[in-house]
């Protein structure tokens, strides 16, 4: 398909601008712009036609399973965007009056009394737009702590290796080594390991509980409290807060700092990878180092307050459960996950067995040996079937991982359809293995060659340079 | 009580009985009695119907201002309707990141679209997929100049408090040591800056921005020869509607440009979600962080996008990672792109003209009233900064008329902003205003 | 001026050369000199911003009342986010009449749906396409009834007027003579209808509203004993929202349903676009007018659908054809659709309950008021005639409280109407003001 | 796929509603619903997919180009959808005292003094719904007239049988006896036929000019003024005003009363088949019999006053254009179908040869004698290139008509590459016919089987009865 470059014809525009009722006045030419920048020329029928043969080519929720391991691709209610797209929310100023904004405050403050006591938490941030951000605002929580206490000596933030990469990525960039620990035989955190990796060097440790196996660490409490006793802090990456929201709290759990992200557990939508938020909640001993409220701020990681469209979306979303519905978001997610785990356990191996909690995750190692068929091939077999694949290649511990996350918003019916998918799938994997690697088949494009895109990076149009 | 969730007790049943169970709660047997929770201390739920009512009550609670005087990082511009309707498609609204190239085709040419009238707009070889925000994209800017023995990192006093403080922070997390060069007249001191990198052979960077935060033009092309004098980088943090007019920083020799993306069909929306744009020339490509979509071509032969150079992000590299940005806000891309679109070349130029001509208007009509001199000379874009005999006053008369005025600074004086959303008959009647009720 | 013209000069000499010409206008030459248009005397045309504000004004010009007891046809109901975005997809809003069924199957289908939630409301087993609002809906009804010999149309008085005189003007068109029943305490006047159909042999039909325009019950059943005994027809006029707590037309006797669709999910809007909905029983279903979709099977054996019982239509029999209806409200029936789906049965359930319990409650506060006594008795929906003692001083008073009043009758009593919309505390309020600031 | 009544499972429901806060009452037994209406039962997120998923197997302007001759199918602008959903014209009731629609009057009076000008008509009601509507109405119009002169013989109205069906169906409707007029041999009036057919019965002249073959009648002052002499009105039927729109008026040409089709010539959207609206402009003559405003009106053709919010898009679009655009609509438009006449008239057989108005007939007859391929084929094999069939198998005067109006709105290229698929098309004609009987093979079905349809009506779901 055409880009928006190759669509343009010079002289076509659409008409928006009304003409300028003050006296123009010439840019000095010694800062005017040479050469206009060469964005496309088009009517807006062209405009709306490219965009709409563009959605056609994407594929969201509303088009089907979307059982994307760890992203937790729930509904996203379509009263949000209804509610967030108010004019008293769009068309406010971020630098308004304080006595001008009073709704939006009431947002910001009723959005994080119910995600403190969601959470167990005391105070929160809505600053981070993202996980990612979530993630080096909490640590950076930790490191100011750390120097207000003048410890100067907390160098170190202990990270399973079942982690996202993320969790990593965000302590080196906060200024901290990792300490990477592995994970004992059952996936979660090998108790004996941490005991022998915390000291007097402990900035804190990095978790996701339940983990990215979709294991529940029965040990937390334990875990908490040696990370405690060695005087570091703990950190509770949400992502997997899906599966327990309503049902235990990361407060109680002896967490100290928490990052939601709100895209995920409270429904708002991925929009094809953001905008989310990454709002970071805090037991007490941290709230005078939160970004824009603290009295000993690490600093602002936001210019204004957030992707603050994402919180009114989110607040609709606990507002609407409520204090019942909550706990049923847990509820249901987990029961979906274990079903469908249950009936693939008999013919895809999973990297653990028994319960999980909100996903699992299946490792196609047998059937590469065996067949030949990798988890890439399973997973664009299921483009052709219409269901978005799991996530693929994650976590890094598992070969051959496909991780599934069915979500609490999906029925029974759309599970059972998945599951005979794959069970289909899995035969042909003995019978007619060639069939998946050709997969897939029904899209606009077959499988690319990244290779190519790396090596030689094209990431602009070159206008036929 | 509302909820989305579709299963009937009925079904509930049959899926427990296929794992043997008679409860739910017997999922959640592993949870330590310590850890699980009570019930929770939030109200009810409630259906639709009520929750859109009480929503729209605080909404209510929110002033919007018909008039508004006030930028300083966040513009309102006319957002055309295509714009609008287009970016509310539910697959463009409910997709996730495009990992799974064949069935994201379309998000993810849109991207490359966007990467592409980005480094048009910034004269640059190489955009990121987006970042969160301007002041973040800012940050991540300058900690893309870091080298091994190179650290230092310069931002001129003339950038916006906000993205100062940003960057400060990123820096409290790297330990690299962040300097202010002071400002002259409104501007970059560039002997100043001279004399600093002169004494620090470890400066990795030096971040300005163009027009600066009184609106001013700093002299790019002059700053752009000091910095890379020295072996530094130059990051210039640009609004994009000014790129309509005036030389693209990759022109004028910065080597990195990072901006706020809002004024590119965003709504002010009290402060996000908003668009970080984050470009760079060719050799810096490799050091961009979060998502790139690259060209190439598929197993049928045809061009296809994907995600690509995932080698530099945090789930292969981990903590080697050149950043941990992972989701983008590629929604607000997307929305930026079909701004452009709607826009062309004529019509951002057409834009950035009448900002700059109606700012000029209105900076010598305000500026002719006594006590509201104009602090600067020389050229600036769509903001100005003039004195106030009393701004708390000159702030409340304005709000009484449905204006919002300019944003007070710290000596008294008020940053003002005029776009194409003011008309003549505003700019007069806000004088008017001043002369009448303040003075 | 503005333009969605694509085509520029270069373009357009590229295809007059083509065509041999030098100028569009020769292309204009056919045009005879006294037909050619001069200048229009309308204004120039403007850009988007500019007619974006001068149309918002007008907007801004209307009175939006947040608390409505007004009805007499057109009802505020909620209105759920899902009914507004799903029928907001461009497809679906720009699409023509889904002649070419290949690639028309989903507007096919969602009509498909439309008319089987259609037929299940008013217990019938046909349903059209949908046609321009009630009143025509009503008029399309009636003519449906016309045999040979039988053209003779009867028209309760309780029936909303709008709707009589819509059915008097097709009337007028086809010269059926039409005569109104009279009502006796609010309702059709049974023993006057017997008595007209025993004179009149020729009699087609009796249209009867339900609940009528007072907001009452007819006796259905016995009306439809009535009609059917003197070989005529019987008509329905239904309110769909009624129709979640009341029996169907259908069961009690109606031979044809008609109805205003506007309360299921579609918005005040001044009164259009609205939709008719028009169903009937298995032997009339080759009389009906409009489109109609049906199920069939496709080249591969699949089941597909289709505009059917094209042979009805006036393109084929042109003049002898059973009406002269193309296009219907295809948009709106797909919103009527949507909001059936949303809300389901136990959904349409709770607002009839609702709009009735809340008017009962309204009905017996309002009527306890002096001067506001209620004007019959029995079992009515959700709305109800009151007595007032001044129906202007009343109406003006309740719109400085932001309330829209009943609806004043030519007898100087008001028709109010309750839906779910009305809280008891807004109810409350009224009677408070009513008290407080009319007597 | 599926439809809603097989998705849908006993007691799934979105929430909605609040509790209700009176007390409840209980309906009478004697009228309450025994039986609910078996509505689906569904999750907001199934209903979102199916719906999804109806729009993907659907096709609109958004799509590609749409010359469907007659339709008028050009670009709908954003902005219109945008303005007429604003609260001040969507929350307004129909019958809410007059000083508080104040708004809504002046749509309505602007609208009517752009249209009446651009139409040269003299006052206008916007009650008709549709095209369908506003001919029943105007022919209504033209009875009071004839029976307020007290001219009760004039009885008839003339038709061209190139007109399209709708016309003598409203005729008869409006109690009339329908003239069939055929055609010149150069598919204009004949007038010598007009002359011999007029007549004290003469009510009036149906006519659409240009006429549906695209040709713009030369004689029309003459047509139109034989009526008059006879004691007729003349009604313009202003499906193809887009053709003349700017350029000509009918008022000058002659007519009494017209209709406008809002959805077509001033580009509000077809909806899938409405919401349209049928405007009817009249002169002087006709004003005090208009539905709503006249004194001895004709009466109601709707409950209140049409449907306003599409005159809303409406406005909006003659706003936009203004008295320079309004004319180059139609330069455009005309442009555009000689342009794509011309580059295929050497391969197809043109009904009429020469030059169009905005759309012009070609006649697959030659191609069927030949080849065994029809009108009907070209069609389908267009379906499968992205391009929305035209109009088949009209007017009835041409054998295996293909009916083509490109509107002003598509661009130099869509032209061209249509022309390129029907030229391609047409060589397979010749060479591989069996592939053109097999059209479509992209789509979601096959062609359907229309006489099945028609003779076992299924038109509405049975649920396994």
């Amino acid at each position: 398909m055409d880009l928006l470059f190759e669509k343009s014809h010079v002289g076509r525009r659409c008409s928006i601008l009304a003409s300028c009722d003050v006296p123009s006045v010439e840019i000095p030419s010694s800062y005017a712009r040479k050469n206009p920048p060469r964005l496309p020329q088009m009517s807006e029928n062209d405009i709306s036609r490219h965009y709409s043969a563009l959605a056609r080519r994407s594929f969201g929720v509303n088009d089907g399973f979307y059982p994307l391991g760890s992203c937790t691709m729930k509904y996203n209610p379509k009263i949000a965007e209804v509610l967030a797209g108010l004019p008293g929310f769009t068309d406010i100023h971020p630098l308004q009056p304080n006595h001008t904004v009073e709704g939006a405050h009431e947002v910001l403050d009723t959005a994080r009394s119910y995600l403190c006591e969601i959470t167990g938490m005391e105070d929160m941030t809505f600053q981070p737009s993202a996980g990612s951000q979530g993630e080096f605002t909490g640590l950076l929580l930790i490191k100011a702590y750390h120097k207000r206490q003048g410890d100067d000596g907390r160098t170190k933030i202990i990270v399973p290796d079942s982690a996202h990469g993320t969790n990593p990525a965000s302590a080196a960039m906060a200024g901290f080594s990792v300490v990477n620990l592995p994970s004992a035989p059952d996936g979660c955190v090998d108790v004996e390991a941490l005991k022998a990796a915390v000291g007097p060097d402990t900035a804190g440790l990095m978790l996701t509980n339940p983990n990215t196996l979709g294991i529940f660490d029965p040990n937390i409490l334990e875990i908490t409290r040696i990370v405690h006793e060695a005087g570091g802090l703990n950190y509770y990456d949400g992502a997997n807060l899906n599966a327990v929201v309503g049902m235990a709290r990361p407060g109680d759990m002896g967490f100290d700092v928490i990052h939601l992200n709100l895209h995920k557990t409270f429904a708002t939508p991925h929009g094809g990878g953001g905008p989310g938020s990454g709002a970071v909640g805090c037991k007490a001993l941290l709230s005078s180092f939160l970004p824009e409220t603290g009295r000993e701020s690490i600093g602002r990681i936001h210019a204004f307050h957030g992707n603050f469209g994402v919180v009114v979306k989110a607040l609709s979303y606990i507002m609407t459960l409520g204090r019942e519905g909550i706990p049923e978001v847990a509820r249901g997610a987990v029961l979906n996950a274990n079903y469908m785990k249950k009936k693939l356990a008999g013919t895809y191996t999973m990297s653990h067995p028994g319960l999980c909690m909100h996903e699992f995750v299946m490792t196609l190692q047998p059937e590469k040996e065996k067949y030949g068929v990798t988890a890439m091939d399973i997973a664009k077999s299921l483009q052709d079937r219409g269901i978005h694949p799991p996530t693929m290649y994650f976590p890094l511990i598992v070969h051959e991982a496909l991780m599934v996350e069915p979500v609490e918003t999906e029925s029974l019916e759309t599970l059972d359809k998945a599951i005979a998918d794959l069970l289909e799938i899995h035969e042909l994997a003995k019978t007619d293995p060639d069939a998946l690697h050709a997969a897939p088949t029904s899209t606009s494009v077959g499988r690319p060659d990244d290779v190519q895109a790396a090596r030689h990076p094209v990431v602009r149009y070159a206008f036929g340079e | 009580m509302g909820s989305y969730i579709p299963s009937t007790n009925a079904e509930r049943r049959i899926m427990l009985e296929a794992l043997g169970m008679s409860s739910v709660d017997e999922l959640f047997a592993v949870l330590p009695e310590k850890t699980r929770a009570g019930e929770l201390a939030i109200p009810s739920g409630m259906g639709e119907m009520e929750l859109h009512d009480k929503v729209t009550v605080m909404a209510g609670k929110n002033k919007v201002f018909p008039t508004i005087f006030r930028g300083a990082g966040a513009y309102r511009h006319y957002i055309p309707a295509a714009v609008t309707r287009i970016t509310s498609n539910e697959t463009f609204l409910t997709a996730y990141t495009p990992y799974q190239a064949e069935i994201s085709q379309g998000i993810l040419q849109s991207i490359f679209e966007y990467q592409t009238m980005i480094c048009e707009l910034t004269g640059m070889d190489a955009s990121n997929a987006s970042l969160y925000d301007g002041a973040s994209a800012a940050a991540e800017a300058v900690a893309m100049c870091r080298e091994r023995k190179k650290h230092g990192i310069y931002v001129s006093a003339t950038t916006n408090p906000r993205i100062t403080e940003t960057i400060r922070t990123y820096c409290f997390g790297s330990g690299a040591p962040l300097t202010i060069i002071p400002e002259k007249d409104g501007r970059t001191d560039k002997e100043a800056l001279s004399a600093m990198l002169e004494k620090d052979p470890q400066a990795a960077c030096v971040y300005v921005q163009q027009p600066n935060y009184y609106g001013l033009l700093e002299d790019g092309e002059a700053i752009a020869a000091i910095v890379h004098s020295y072996g530094a980088k130059l990051v210039a943090g640009v609004n994009p509607i000014s790129l309509g007019v005036y030389e693209a920083p990759g022109v004028w020799g910065a080597d990195i440009a990072a901006g706020e993306g809002q004024p590119l069909g965003l709504p002010l929306g009290f402060g996000g979600p908003y668009l970080g744009f984050l470009t760079c020339k060719a050799p810096l490509m490799r050091s961009l962080p979060g998502r790139i979509v690259g060209e190439t071509t598929d197993s049928r032969g045809q061009r296809a996008f994907v995600l690509t150079l995932q080698a530099r992000e945090q789930h292969i590299r981990r903590e080697k990672a050149s950043s941990n940005v992972c989701t983008n806000q590629a929604l607000c891309a997307l929305t930026a792109a079909v701004y452009m679109s709607v826009m062309g070349p004529a019509g951002l130029e057409d834009v950035a003209s009448q900002c700059h001509a109606k700012a000029r208007y209105a900076a010598a009509r305000i500026s002719a009233i006594p006590g509201f001199a104009l602090k600067h000379s020389g050229e600036f874009f769509h903001e100005f900064v003039t004195a106030c005999p009393d701004t708390e006053k000159t702030l409340a008369v304005l709000e009484s008329h449905g204006i919002l005025g300019g944003l007070p600074l710290e000596d008294g004086s008020l940053l003002w902003c005029v776009t194409e959303m003011i008309g003549k008959d505003d700019i007069d009647r806000l004088v008017d205003i001043l002369k009448g009720e303040v003075l």
